[in-house]
């Protein structure tokens, strides 16, 4: 609405340098004030129209308090309550009806369009199924299924469907649009329509357990050609080893027990309890960003994941001699 | 303003027969059977503050935790422990106990000017419930096995299937046995402030405190229904495999969200409400003069409990539930800002009107006023849809809630620690160190909350027990942790100034700050029957009718409404304060504590699965509940 | 100050309608209004056929006029104990009039803002 | 007692009761709201498989227990005049009818037991549990009966005939509520 992504970001800064002496410099790719889309702006507006309302209704009561205070000294009306009950009904009944309609009115123009899309109004459909503690991802019409990293194509209005496989989960991407929970029995949607390419992070908002802290997720908004070409990779089944290491390692993980959880398309592989793997060598990060996906911390994570992620669904196998586990990650890394 | 005149030798003698007749077995066993209000109001007061001190070294322990990214203090197992112990605590434990258990059943009686409570051993049996349900909770955590999944316990992640140990089952438990606790305090209050006012203590000269506590008590008996249901069906869905939650066969997890949120909200004004009930009674005292627009604030507080009760959807925003069920209590939400607003203006403007005399309990109402204000306003900002499916999960709403619940609920808490102490303990606090307390704690509490706004607004969810370093969240958590234990070093100063002043204190006159209730009318500490006679009252602030209690003086002389023949009090017709009736009150039981020991231990049992000796202790429920109702309060010959 | 002697009844009728109805009026309109959102979005919609801006337009006009009403009691009420007199039973007659003028005001806005808000936004969208 | 000679308030006891059917009956009413709230999220109620409730039984039982009011008000009459005798054989009769109640009734239960379990679907939860809460409370007015039984024989005084009063208004609302469980229950068959 009226106040720019720029002027979001600017007023930002001046709030939080303003009002607090710690100022937060860093990052705000996941800040509300922050929008990247047309609902998250409309909020952003709705926030910061009520900030300054609030801002003008502090000051006045803070006003009183001053006030009392400065004639703390002299004699009152001696208990007429006549003065007093004009400014009470006028403060308190009067001046917050005229501001409460006018909030309410702005609050029903926004809902709209932080609604779920109309059916149809879409041209792309994405199912994000929350579990403890990853997001799954996948693209109904094609065979495209992927872990903790949406791509969507810019400029383009997508259907996201949310479910879950456990419990309640909530997806928030606060750059993007509002939350919408998980829950288990219901289909939850709403509307992702990024105009910018770019990545957008995200994080699970609803208490899910003991890693609910590590369940991030980032939105990758390309543009549609590359949208495509990546869809395209994806729907494919996995790349088979080329390298002996790479062999060594599709047989680790197919005897030990990875397979178990693990789906690798095109191979015997079909778990179902942890990410599907099938292109895992393309994604940015590994256990829902916690760790960056580099062949040294997904060694790391096959040792020990309960160091980096305490209470994750996967045990560790630091019992594989470290040549296996090598292999293990040199296969999965080729899995681009 | 009224003194109390030393009594007429007849009057002495009339003194001395109510000594006699309301003297309570002394020791410790005294204070096991006692059913004086007073001292079962005081042991509310300790429990709840041992509580507190649990609760607050929880929190100082996450907040450890969360002072930098990637901090490893307590794993996150231990930390959804601390962190849902942290949130019961504070609600079950400490708020609600301290200021309707310990504030309520000190106060209520001297306020309306009655003996007792409606139903004294009740009173007890309340207590020692509540105390039980501690106990349960606070095992658990000895046991490593506390409540896991928050404070508001959302199934699935409570069920069976998640939560295989006995974890949830004391939080669903223990709560049954609190909320038994609350009912029947609730209930108690209700039928006292009815029936057991002064004479002449209409509707509209019920002080305003005790408004407060009528407001919270309706708003208890009538949610808390609504949470034990909710317990039930998770208690049958876990133990006994029932369905009310699962989705796979016709149950629904937003049941779960719908039952506890309608007991849920309603009981976050069930907190505040005695808080503003504190406010009222403060203000008047320190500004000399009469709450400005008195039948507004009385209203004012029925209708944020009334409102309070259709504006639970607002929890549950980003469920995906139709927009226009979300409509309905979103209009609430925003409405019920006016009575709210009212009671604001009303507290200022007596300020403004008054005589203000800036004394530490009315330094922590000021502060209360400013963080009522700015939880109210982020409140609003949390009823506007579209805002709220943004914020809510996250540090925003973290902030908003401290500030309500901490600041605006707790703030008149510690400052009607201050005011009444005198009465309490018969001495004065120390005043010098008791400003530099409040500045150091409001300091503390906007450092510790303030910046969890902006952590909030940047994207960081509540209940995470870390954070990486590239969400950049580090300087606001930093500053709420060096916030958090300046504020815990407030309450350690706080704690001090009583502990040292209740014993090296100055001696305190019976009204030391010229109150217009009548607990000031009557010495300091009380006698155990609260008055030598029965107050007459004509006005809502007694105390400041001075013709009125050289009256009350008078008929102690005379013997008039003295009941020194019995363990007796009067009632009073509920609406307009007539004389109705004298009545016998029961005198101290062991019955109570033994009870609540029976139930607590059942409980224990069904947590353990021995559900045949859980049984028996029914049977023995039953039979203690026969023995205590054979002892019957009897009148004078 | 004689009318209302004579006829405590209907004062007192009159009193608590003041003070009870426009908040009831309201607790209707959500509990019923909450339920028709239910049942109309519900696995259940097709075989309970509820609509949700039919009942909900007639559940906002019957709770505003009850509302209404409550207030215009309390004014009446309020209008009749004028004077400076404050004693019982016109003390408390006073204090509850003036209690139920604002009762009335705040429930019928919140009654408005409730029925509005529903109307306004199409009926299971969510 | 010289002030108020000749004169009789409702004795606290009996409000506390009216605080405790208040709470009570939000109980219920939670209850069976939460019986509405999942009939309105199920595609069929009761859901398929499940035949609907039997109306005639449970319509003659609330009737019953409605009827066994009337002995427990002619009770209360009676305490009022210190009628011993007559309060111990009004609560009598009124026991007798409550207790053959509750006899049929958990003849009902068990027999729908036999037919469908809690176990079985959501329907199944709260049919079981909003009649156990109905018949739990039953069985705890029962208890009433039998503590009047263990002190009115000792003769009356003001607290046994509160107790009797309080226990009295616990039966009207018992029946109450029990017509608003098998009513709701039997919504099933509309």
């Amino acid at each position: 609405m009226s106040l720019g992504r720029a002027g979001g970001r600017r007023w930002t800064r001046v709030a939080v340098l303003g009002l607090l002496l710690v100022a937060s410099g860093c990052n705000s790719n996941q800040s509300v004030t922050n929008p990247a889309t047309t609902p998250a702006s409309d909020i952003a507006t709705l926030w910061w129209a009520m900030f300054a309302g609030a801002m003008v209704i502090f000051a006045l009561v803070l006003g009183l308090l001053v006030l009392a205070y400065v004639r703390r000294g002299r004699p009152g009306s001696g208990g007429d309550d006549r003065g007093p009950y004009r400014v009470i009904l006028g403060g308190g009944l009067a001046a917050p009806i005229v501001v409460l309609s006018i909030l309410f009115i702005f609050v029903i123009r926004v809902m709209p369009a932080v609604s779920a899309p109309p059916p149809g109004s879409t041209k792309l459909t994405v199912d994000v199924i929350g579990h403890q503690w990853f997001w799954e991802v996948r693209y109904p019409g094609t065979a495209a299924v992927t872990a903790n990293e949406i791509h969507i194509p810019a400029r383009t209005p997508v259907n996201l469907v949310a479910r879950t496989a456990d419990v309640i989960h909530s997806f928030w991407v606060p750059r993007l649009n509002r939350k919408i929970d998980m829950i288990p029995g219901r289909t939850n949607r709403i509307e992702l329509d990024a105009p910018q390419t770019g990545v957008y992070p995200g994080q699970c908002s609803e208490f899910c357990g003991l890693e609910h802290a590590d369940m991030g997720l980032e939105v990758v908004v390309q543009t549609p050609a590359a949208f495509r070409a990546w869809l395209a990779d994806q729907a494919r089944p996995a790349r088979a080893p080329t390298t002996p290491q790479e062999l060594q390692g599709r047989q680790v993980f197919l005897t030990a027990s990875c397979a178990d959880c693990h789906t690798i398309r095109g191979t015997p592989a079909v778990g179902r309890a942890g990410p599907d793997l099938t292109h895992v060598g393309s994604r940015q990060t590994i256990a829902a960003l916690t760790l960056p996906n580099t062949p040294s911390s997904l060694f790391d994570w096959i040792t020990n994941p309960q160091l980096y992620k305490p209470g994750a669904r996967m045990p560790g196998f630091a019992s594989l001699p470290a040549s296996t586990r090598r292999a293990l990650v040199a296969y999965l890394e080729s899995l681009t | 303003m009224t003194a109390i005149q030393p009594p007429a030798p007849a009057a002495q003698e009339r003194i001395e027969r109510l000594d006699r007749i309301w003297a309570e077995r002394p020791g410790f066993t005294g204070w096991l059977t006692t059913t004086d209000h007073k001292r079962i109001g005081l042991m509310y007061v300790a429990a709840s503050l041992v509580f507190f001190a649990l609760g607050g070294a929880e929190a100082l322990i996450m907040r450890t935790q969360l002072a930098g990214p990637g901090r490893h203090v307590v794993g996150p197992s231990t930390y959804d422990q601390l962190l849902t112990m942290h949130g019961i605590t504070m609600i079950f434990l400490f708020v609600i106990p301290l200021s309707i258990g310990g504030f309520g059943n000190y106060l209520v009686p001297l306020m309306i000017g009655s003996r007792d409570m409606a139903f004294p051993r009740m009173n007890a049996l309340s207590f020692w419930l509540f105390l039980g349900s501690g106990i349960l909770l606070y095992a658990s955590l000895l046991l490593h096995e506390a409540p896991n999944a928050g404070w508001f316990n959302y199934v699935p992640l409570a069920s069976r299937r998640f939560d295989p140990g006995p974890n949830i089952d004391f939080y669903t438990l223990a709560l049954i046995l609190n909320g038994v606790s609350s009912t029947a305090a609730a209930a108690n209050f209700l039928v006292t402030i009815a029936k057991l006012r002064a004479p002449g203590m209409s509707l509209n000269r019920i002080p305003l405190f005790c408004f407060a506590i009528l407001a919270t008590s309706f708003s208890l008996v009538f949610a808390l229904p609504a949470l034990t249901a909710d317990l039930v069906f998770l208690e049958l869905d876990r133990k006994l495999g029932f369905h009310f939650f699962d989705a796979a066969r016709g149950g629904d997890p937003l049941l779960w969200q719908d039952l506890f949120w309608i007991f849920g909200h309603p009981e976050v004004y069930i907190i505040v409400l005695p808080a503003f009930g504190i406010a009222t009674s403060i203000i008047p005292t320190f500004t000399r003069r009469k709450m400005a627009a008195f039948p507004l604030v009385a209203l004012a507080e029925l209708l944020v409990a009334f409102i309070g009760f259709g504006v639970w959807v607002h929890h549950m925003f980003a469920t995906g539930l139709p927009q226009t069920t979300l409509i309905f209590f979103a209009a609430a939400s925003l409405i019920i800002v006016i009575p709210s607003g009212i009671q604001i203006f009303a507290w200022c403007m007596t300020l403004v009107d008054g005589t203000p005399e800036f004394k530490t309990p009315l330094l922590f109402i000021v502060g209360f006023i400013i963080f009522f204000v700015f939880g109210g306003l982020s409140g609003i900002t949390l009823a506007a849809v579209p805002f709220d499916q943004q914020v809510t999960d996250t540090y925003y709403v973290v902030a908003h809630f401290h500030y309500v619940i901490w600041g605006a609920a707790v703030f008149p808490v510690l400052g009607g620690l201050y005011y009444w102490f005198p009465k309490v303990t018969g001495r004065m606090y120390h005043e010098r160190l008791g400003q530099a307390t409040f500045w150091l704690i409001f300091a503390g509490t906007n450092i510790t909350f303030f910046p969890m706004h902006i952590s909030g607004m940047l994207g960081m969810p509540r209940r995470v027990w870390t954070y990486p370093a590239r969400m950049g969240w580090g300087p606001e958590n930093l500053a709420s942790t060096i916030g958090a234990f300046i504020l815990a070093s407030g309450l350690v100063l706080l704690a001090a100034n009583l502990v040292v002043s209740r014993f090296r204190g100055a001696p305190a006159s019976a009204d030391p700050f010229g109150g217009g209730t009548l607990e000031w009318s009557t010495s300091s500490p009380p006698p155990a029957y609260n008055f030598a006679v029965i107050p007459v009252v004509t006005s809502a602030y007694p105390c400041w009718d001075a013709d009125d209690r050289a009256a009350d003086a008078r008929r102690l002389a005379a013997g008039q409404l003295v009941l020194e023949h019995g363990h007796e009090t009067t009632t009073t017709t509920p609406v307009d304060g007539h004389l109705d009736d004298v009545l016998a009150m029961p005198a101290e039981s062991i019955w109570p504590v033994t009870l609540a020991a029976v139930c607590t231990v059942g409980l224990a049992l069904v947590i353990s699965s021995h559900y045949v000796t859980a049984l028996v202790s029914v049977a023995v429920a039953a039979a203690v509940l026969a023995a205590w109702h054979a002892v019957e309060p009897r009148s004078a010959a | 100050m004689v009318t209302l002697a004579r006829t405590p009844r209907l004062v007192s009728g009159l009193q608590w309608y003041a003070l009870l109805g426009p908040p009831l009026s309201w607790t209707v309109q959500l509990v019923l209004g909450y339920y028709t959102t239910q049942a109309a979005c519900g696995a259940a919609a097709s075989r309970l056929g509820v609509e949700v801006h039919t009942w909900n337009a007639v559940l906002t006009v019957a709770a505003l006029a009850v509302a209404a009403g409550g207030w215009a009691s309390a004014a009446a009420l309020h209008a009749a104990t004028g004077g400076g007199d404050v004693d019982d039973p016109l003390g408390r007659i006073r204090f509850l009039s003036t209690a139920g003028l604002a009762i009335g005001i705040i429930f019928v806005t919140l009654i408005l803002f409730t029925g509005a808000g529903v109307l306004a936004l199409p009926e299971c969208r969510r | 007692m010289s002030i108020l000679a000749g004169h009789r308030a409702r004795p606290n006891g009996w409000y506390g009761m009216v605080v405790l059917i208040a709470a009570e009956g939000a109980l219920f009413g939670t209850f069976i709201g939460t019986y509405v709230y999942l009939s309105f999220h199920a595609p069929a109620w009761p859901p398929d498989g499940i035949a609907a409730p039997s109306a005639t039984a449970p319509l003659v039982l609330s009737l019953v227990l409605v009827a066994s009011t009337v002995p427990m008000a002619l009770a209360v009459r009676a305490g009022r005049r210190d009628g011993v005798a007559a309060a111990i054989g009004w609560v009598a009769l009124a026991f007798v009818v409550q207790a053959v109640y509750l006899g049929f009734q958990i003849h009902l239960y068990v027999d729908d037991l036999a037919r469908f379990k809690p176990q079985t679907d959501a329907y199944g939860s709260i049919y079981f549990a909003l009649l156990g809460l109905h018949h739990v409370h039953v069985a705890a007015g029962l208890l009433l009966d039998l503590w009047l039984f263990l002190r009115l024989p000792r003769g009356f005084t003001p607290y046994r005939r509160t107790a009797l009063s309080a226990i009295a208004l616990y039966w009207y609302f018992v029946a109450v509520a029990g017509l608003a469980v098998t009513a709701t229950i039997l919504s099933a068959t509309w």
